[in-house]
């Protein structure tokens, strides 16, 4: 084990900032990434959705 | 109301016409006529301010129109050779952003109306580029529905029309003509407007 | 056991088949991550020329590979595309190009936050630096073409094209960059003098590369998802889809 | 009026989005290309820098020029903006101010970054975008009456670009001298007071000298 | 066939004779600016010297390139081009080589005159002429490839510069490379080689990529 | 010896045709009709070669037009809503240079002999940009003269012409098909074409 306590973890032994800055920047792109293809994702099937309302209503009358 | 007083225009070392008088009242319908070449359009882009006549001089209520100048604008509508239209954007915001342009906003429902009336209904969202020669023709014809200008000035306003939509202009032109409005066209085409006074000019 | 590969080749049935694989490949990615942060936080000791500014190594180099990696992977796809006219391996393209860029601009932005401490610098005009930036604007080039391009199909065409124009050059430019850095011995500094890597330095970084790789796999079969459906949402199959309720 | 044009040349950009990035893009790729001809020795590109920046901002702005009125020019919503009752001087800083808010405002954005490729302190960073800020207004400005001249374009594309230029060039020494100058450990306030002064005068002349101009090479 | 595009080309940049001017000012402007925005030491401008040219060549070939087939495009030139029994390739080829014929000769003939302002020895001079000559076709060959893609997309202008500057980044390497060593007194025959087989390399698949994009963008 | 075969036309989520069969024999024209937007240009465009039909093939000769690619180009001249006119270039260097392009070179004299023709004798010297609608339209058309090939595909020939210069054309196009060559054209107006034979293809 590297760090005794969770300060000594954060600071990096000075370098804190530049690896956390690295990972933190990494995690906000992985994480917007896939959010962003989910979202699309769910444009579409709201999309979808109303195409399948309209059909249904088109059905019904 | 619309005079043409010793018109002329020359082009390169061409004089296309000279001496044109004309005098258009209320409700009055003015057709060009004459062979390609023969300065149909330079007369209308004379008319309606984009070029100056060589000699002579065009009145709008009296007052020479280079003098009236926004004033004149505010009741004139020009549709030319070119469509006027911007391909990248939709049928639907290419009539609202050019009638408010023109000086009159329009809402989106008036548009979509007008739209509907000239034959592009369910086209409303498709970008002018894809639609096809009519279609872009309709979109700047769509204008006339919408605007409250008196003097429309029409340069071969038919062409790629197909023949449901020449009606329909021609019906939009009477309609407008009966209202006390003023046209000046032209056209390779045969048609029959009613009018009350209806002008034929020839040039050579 | 034989597959029908053909048979996945066809959008209709390859969005059933990815949609079954993905969650594996997710999993696999979290798992090796987890693993990889680990061994890279807790077990991998501190370097004794850089301290612990070194871990950056982690996530650096296995963005930077895998940004290369991609571009070879997204031209090869692009290019079968064009030369058999095959769909599905256009939109494979179309769904590798923001990936990779997104690798590409987090090795360029490791490194920089790396070279900061080791360097003095943010950047220097270094051969390996360059030519990753000039991976940036390779990618941005594709994917802004695509962006333009209104019909699909013209845009997986066109962007076949300069993604294989493009993988002819970085050949080219890695060692146009590499021969003139050297000729002028200007940067004083330079990524060639890594560290000698302890063992377990080495197996965490290899760790977090095939993290990436899952990472990359799953992601991409995602969004080659979504693709197909945005394509192809007026046919048969999609609707088909619908009826039943499972476009997810 | 001046809301409908800024309107609509904001949706056509919108439209095409991408023509937003690739200016910037344009904009980083003249800046990089720089180190890579010059060399990669840091002290002299520091001092290169405010003036790389500030040529690749201008030519940045200046490309996109051309698009400003031609493509309403060829497609015939030029002549129908002309034939408008509203002022047509309106028209023309709608047109330029919307150029300046897709053009100009990523470029102001952009420079910081593109600073540190060229290890700028910090304190000449700032100085840098506060000068693009002011200055690119002016070079949209500028550059509507270019453009409008240009429309007509009778064998006069050297004439005007004679014509524009140095108008540019002032513009030009002041951004990159105050960097320079704040770099230098003076002052920069007079550089700025002066780019502030041409921002003015320019809204105010350039969009009816740019009106002027539309009407001729319209006649 | 290659005659008469060449010859079309040819009379309509001698119709158009402010382009070709509008090319070589935007070429000899960017040269000078450098000076006016970096400041007078004359032993930092000539280091600079042949990366300001061979950026500014660069980009001065590539001002030029949206009207390489955008003109023929709206028109429906192009249109009937893509009908000619001929090979496309070979129009292609044509197109290019009448591009290069009137932007980037002119360029080559400044560039010793612009070199001499920054006081480069002759030699250096004799050496960035010919580098010039032989990478100012490369820039035309390539330059046709992005042209060709962005065919009829509005904000082409900048989105063409985008696609092929991260291109021609080796020929801008070893150009000015070239004109660097032998300032240094180094050799320079590895770079020339270089640039000579990118303008092989170019000459053959060029024109046969920007033929398939044509297509590509004309469906 | 053209044979159109259950093309079909899809463009954005629009079917504009389906299940469009033709045959064209030597000496035969074919006139397309159909409202603005029917897909009249869409057509035309697949059968010269420059979109390929969402389903379907198109022939020449038993061969699908795609496989031929250069030969068929050799023997087709096609003619759009777009003009295919340099604006800075002459009336007379747009035909020798158009004509050259296409595969056939002309002398100066015969492109004179093709712009008296077609109505634009003195204007060969004058750069086709000042020229008036009509006129560059027959600056176009002006290629039908001197080209050899014998499949012309027309896509509304006569827009923007006067009454003459339709009448010229619709001489032009009766030889045309009299020496055995083949039209396909499209057109709003009304125009009596004599032919071998004629097949009238309405699009919806
Ligand atoms: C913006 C700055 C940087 C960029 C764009 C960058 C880019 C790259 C690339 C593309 C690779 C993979 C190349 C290959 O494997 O051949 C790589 C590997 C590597 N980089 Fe960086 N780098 C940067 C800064 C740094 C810094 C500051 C350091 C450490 C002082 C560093 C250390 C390494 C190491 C150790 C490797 C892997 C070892 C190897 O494969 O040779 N990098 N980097
Ligand atoms: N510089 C010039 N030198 C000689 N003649 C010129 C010049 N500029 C224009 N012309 C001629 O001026 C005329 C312009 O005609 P205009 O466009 O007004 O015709 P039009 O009646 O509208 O014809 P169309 O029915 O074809 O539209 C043309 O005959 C053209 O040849
Ligand atoms: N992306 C799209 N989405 C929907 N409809 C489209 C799209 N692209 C084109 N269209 C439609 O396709 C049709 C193209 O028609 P085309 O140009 O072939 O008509 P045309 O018969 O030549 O008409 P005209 O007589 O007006 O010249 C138009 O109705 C247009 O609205
Ligand atoms: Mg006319
Ligand atoms: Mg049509």
């Amino acid at each position: 084990m590297n760090w005794s306590n969770l300060s000594e973890f954060f600071s990096m032994g000075g370098y804190g900032f530049y690896v956390w800055g690295s990972y933190v920047v990494t995690l906000v792109c992985i994480v917007g990434e896939i959010l962003l293809i989910s979202n699309r994702h769910r444009t579409l099937e709201k999309q979808h959705g109303l195409i399948f309302d309209i059909n249904r209503k088109r059905d019904n009358k | 109301m619309l005079q043409g007083i010793n018109l002329a225009c020359v082009r390169g070392d061409r004089e296309l016409f000279k001496n044109i008088n004309f005098s258009l009242e209320a409700g009055g319908l003015m057709q060009v006529h004459g062979p390609n070449g023969s300065g149909k359009t330079s007369l209308l882009r004379m008319l309606c301010g984009l070029s100056n006549p060589a000699a002579g001089e065009i009145r709008w209520c009296d007052k020479a129109i280079h003098s009236l100048d926004g004033d004149y604008f505010a009741v004139m509508t020009y549709i030319g050779h070119l469509s006027g239209t911007k391909d990248d954007l939709t049928v639907m915001e290419n009539l609202r952003i050019s009638s408010a342009l023109a000086g009159s906003e329009i809402s989106a429902d008036q548009a979509k109306e007008a739209l509907e009336y000239i034959g592009l209904s369910g086209r409303e969202a498709l970008p002018v580029k894809v639609l096809s020669q009519g279609q872009r023709r309709r979109v700047a014809l769509a204008r006339l529905l919408v605007c409250k200008t008196s003097v429309w000035i029409l340069d071969e306003p038919l062409v790629a029309l197909d023949v449901a939509a020449v009606k329909l202009i021609q019906g939009l032109l009477e309609q407008h003509l009966l209202q006390g409005g003023m046209v000046v066209m032209t056209t390779h085409q045969e048609i029959d407007i009613a009018a009350a006074s209806i002008t034929q000019l020839q040039l050579a | 056991m034989s597959i029908n590969w053909f048979k996945y080749s066809s959008p209709a049935s390859f969005y059933s088949l990815a949609g079954k694989i993905t969650p594996i490949f997710a999993f696999a990615a979290v798992i090796l991550l987890v693993a990889g942060l680990y061994i890279g936080f807790f077990v991998a000791p501190t370097d004794f020329q850089q301290g612990e500014a070194y871990r950056i190594i982690f996530i650096h180099v296995p963005a930077a590979w895998m940004s290369m990696f991609l571009y070879v992977v997204m031209a090869f796809w692009a290019g079968i595309g064009l030369a058999f006219n095959t769909r599905l391996s256009s939109m494979f393209a179309t769904a590798i190009a923001p990936t990779g860029a997104m690798f590409t601009f987090i090795a360029l932005w490791t490194g920089a936050l790396w070279g900061k401490p080791m360097w003095g610098t943010w950047w220097v005009w270094d051969a390996r630096l360059t030519s990753e930036l000039i991976l940036l604007f390779l990618y941005i080039g594709f994917m802004s073409l695509q962006a333009a391009i209104d019909d699909p199909r013209r845009a997986d065409k066109a962007g076949a094209i300069i993604a294989l124009v493009g993988v002819v050059n970085i050949p080219i430019i890695y060692f146009s960059v590499q021969w003139w850095n050297t000729l002028h011995q200007g940067a004083s500094v330079s990524v060639n003098q890594a560290p000698s890597m302890a063992t377990t330095m080495l197996v965490g970084m290899l760790v977090m590369v095939f993290a990436s790789w899952m990472y990359s796999i799953a992601v991409i079969l995602k969004r080659t998802r979504v693709i197909i459906l945005e394509r192809e949402s007026h046919t048969a199959w999609v609707a088909e889809l619908q009826k039943k309720g499972t476009v997810q | 009026m001046l809301m409908w044009i800024i309107k609509r040349d904001l949706l056509l950009a919108m439209r095409r989005q991408s023509d937003v990035f690739t200016i910037l893009f344009f904009f980083i790729i003249v800046v990089s290309l720089f180190p890579l001809s010059v060399g990669p020795e840091m002290n002299m590109l520091r001092t290169m820098a405010p003036g790389v920046v500030w040529v690749a901002a201008l030519l940045a702005s200046m490309l996109s020029l051309g698009r400003m009125f031609s493509n309403d020019y060829v497609d015939g919503t030029l002549e129908q903006m002309l034939l408008s009752p509203q002022s047509l001087s309106l028209l023309v800083l709608g047109k330029a101010l919307a150029h300046w808010l897709v053009t100009g405002i990523p470029l102001v954005l952009m420079a910081p970054i593109l600073g540190i490729q060229y290890d700028l302190p910090i304190e000449a960073l700032f100085v840098l975008t506060i000068t693009l800020l002011l200055g690119t207004p002016v070079l949209s400005l500028i550059g509507a009456i270019g453009a409008a001249l240009t429309l007509g374009l009778r064998g006069g594309g050297v004439l005007v670009s004679l014509l524009v230029l140095p108008l540019y060039i002032p513009v030009l020494i002041f951004g990159a001298g105050a960097v320079e100058a704040n770099m230098a450990g003076v002052g920069y306030d007079a550089h700025l007071s002066l780019i502030g002064a041409f921002l003015l005068m320019s809204l105010v002349f350039a969009p009816w000298a740019a009106a002027s101009s539309l009407r001729v090479s319209l006649e």
